[in-house]
């Protein structure tokens, strides 16, 4: 079946909604945070989401911020390429195929990440809601009686220690002299994009086309590419992930090397 | 006033058929009283136990002590493992002005906060993973320096990466008893939202703040360490 | 839990003969003992009234809530003009060893201590340099004071400056397994200690708490003391 029958296609009517969706995207906690509030806008149980309108929604938001020149960090930028991506496979009918999970099984996950980030919200705040010392409940403050002098002991954390160093040593950075920033796309950014959209699909991406889609500008075109191509060879020489290339020049395929606890 | 008449009620128990019984347990309940009272940190049982005289029920001093608190300003409580007597919740308003006014912990700080707690020992990217947003290093520093997380020792995984956990300190400011008083615990554990992405064979996804490695932990030692979280094979 | 109880256990009171006054009352008496308690310094009456509700007897409920604790291990006491509640002073003997409060130490020894760990054996020129500051005298003595940093041996070098390292109490303290558990510089600023880049000359040298001196250092011993500050490279 296709993600079209398998998702009600919501999509349309959802776009004309685009001017309230170019939200501060500071207000939010991330892309999955956004794609959490974007589900509850569907005003169904979270279990019922359809993920394939979330996936557009969220492609218009993005394009929509860019299109107003807004910057987005790179973490919305990569959880578009990757949702770019699922929505192409659920639109497309699934080519039967040996390895990876389905369309539908990514989306599934998707649905049950966004389940899980909003279980955990929930507990931050019935943890926050629970009565705090030295808010809603009082410990007996020592008072004046005096401390009988005995052998002096001392305390102190390793928190205290490390803050310590980390106060000297930053003086030491101080006092080095700065270069003004360029636009540069850092290996551990890559890096860290990389293991995102990885970690979602346990197949074959071809990773440019999605990065260089959403997560650049012209401008940092050159960057993207050669730090996502080191990341990724890094992460291929640790055995973390697999390339694979059909031809000079053809699109470099990359997926994540089955961990454990990845079907077999 | 209902207090006093369980106190009095405690030392009718004085002038019953077994006269030294009784006054043994209510002197071991001042004892008790005394010492949580005096004591800055919660008194595990144990401790408690070994203060008071040897033929003493400490189980059922403290309970006894707990009862004559109920329905009073102050209430003697489990937390952290111990027992302290602590305002009670509702009077929170009338006691503001004792507080130096906490810093509140940001939403951000909050839900990390909470992941670690749940997931605990977590490793930041394992946070990372269920924010789905990298967490600025200010956070981490921010909860660090609350004291209610701390290092564990590191994950027996690629990088070696540092794991975090909650302190005593946590539960005491948050008052619980263990780690599985968190609310809502059992929930989220059969909804399988504990359930880490990283080790899932063996795991037992029950948060642990134990003082103990787990066995997917190592110390946080290392040479590697030295050289930064990416792992030491150079070759 | 034991909140909710409390909870209750004060509506109870409310069922008597004068429900609003009786209520009133001892709710008074619950925030007085919960204000007592959390207080650190004892509480003057005029303070206390301007705390309870006005129509309140500021008066009777002090001395309720005093005989409320006749008899028990904490009594409810006037003193420095104020009331608190005290332990009663034939239970001293039981609480002999609440006593020792730790000490901090200052921010300066921290540092001092940091250094030390991070760069030992290192001499208090060394130290000096880092921190860019002198080091004053009574900041080494404290840390000596705690033991947690010792006298290991004399630099090789002219002036013969004493070294300084950790001890094994150090890393029992600060819950290390090995000096070398300490965080690298690009842990450390993962963890928010440290912000922006790191300078490739800023690097921390392998840290040694080793009992046998490096090879830059030789004993503190006294002979050699005794022939003053002689350089050592003589071979």
């Amino acid at each position: 079946m296709s993600g079209e029958e398998f998702f009600e296609g919501r999509s349309e009517e959802h776009s004309d909604e685009d001017p309230l969706l170019v939200v501060d995207v500071e207000g939010f906690e991330g892309p999955l945070d956004l794609l959490l509030d974007l589900a509850r806008r569907q005003k169904v149980d979270l279990h019922e989401i359809s993920v394939l309108a979330l996936a557009e929604q969220y492609l218009a938001f993005v394009e929509t911020a860019r299109s107003m020149r807004l910057e987005l960090a790179a973490d919305y930028l990569v959880m578009a390429a990757w949702l770019a991506y699922l929505k192409s496979r659920l639109l497309l009918p699934e080519p039967p195929k040996p390895e990876g999970p389905s369309a539908a099984e990514l989306a599934t996950a998707l649905a049950s990440r966004l389940r899980r980030l909003e279980a955990m919200r929930e507990a931050a705040k019935r943890l926050a809601d629970r009565p705090q010392l030295g808010r809603e409940v009082f410990p007996r403050v020592r008072r004046d009686e005096p401390a009988p002098s005995g052998e002096a002991t001392f305390t102190a954390s390793l928190y205290d220690l490390l803050a310590a160093y980390g106060r000297q040593r930053q003086r030491a950075i101080r006092t080095h002299v700065t270069v003004a920033r360029r636009p540069v796309w850092g290996l551990v950014e890559a890096r860290a994009a990389l293991n995102r959209l990885l970690g979602e699909a346990g197949e074959w991406i071809s990773l440019d086309a999605y990065l260089l889609r959403y997560v650049v500008g012209p401008e940092m075109r050159a960057t993207v590419l050669a730090s996502s191509l080191a990341a990724t060879l890094e992460m291929v020489r640790e055995g973390r992930v697999r390339l694979h290339q059909d031809a000079p020049f053809a699109p470099l395929m990359v997926r994540r090397a089955e961990p454990a606890g990845a079907p077999a | 006033m209902s207090a006093g008449l369980a106190w009095r009620g405690g030392l009718a128990i004085a002038v019953s058929n077994e006269p030294a019984l009784a006054t043994a347990h209510s002197e071991a309940m001042r004892m008790a009283e005394a010492i949580l009272f005096a004591s800055p940190e919660p008194v595990p049982v144990r401790d408690l136990a070994g203060r008071l005289p040897h033929d003493v029920d400490v189980e059922s001093v403290l309970s006894d002590l707990q009862r004559l608190y109920v329905g009073r300003g102050i209430n003697l409580v489990q937390v952290a493992g111990g027992w302290a007597f602590r305002t009670v919740p509702d009077l929170a308003y009338v006691l503001a002005r004792e507080a130096a006014e906490p810093a509140r912990l940001s939403r951000a700080a909050m839900e990390v906060l909470a992941i670690i707690a749940y997931h605990q020992p977590a490793t930041r990217a394992e946070i990372e993973e269920i924010r789905g947003v990298s967490t600025s290093k200010g956070t981490l520093d921010a909860l660090l320096e609350t004291r209610w997380i701390r290092m564990r020792g590191r994950r027996k995984a690629p990088g070696r990466p540092v794991t975090f956990g909650t302190t005593p300190a946590f539960l005491e400011h948050f008052g619980l008893n263990a780690i599985t008083d968190l609310p809502g615990l059992d929930e989220l554990q059969g909804l399988g939202f504990l359930e880490g992405k990283i080790p899932a064979d063996l795991d037992v996804p029950t948060p642990s703040d134990d003082l103990l490695l787990t066995d997917q932990e190592e110390p946080l030692d290392g040479d590697a360490l030295a050289f930064g979280p990416t792992p030491g094979e150079e070759d």
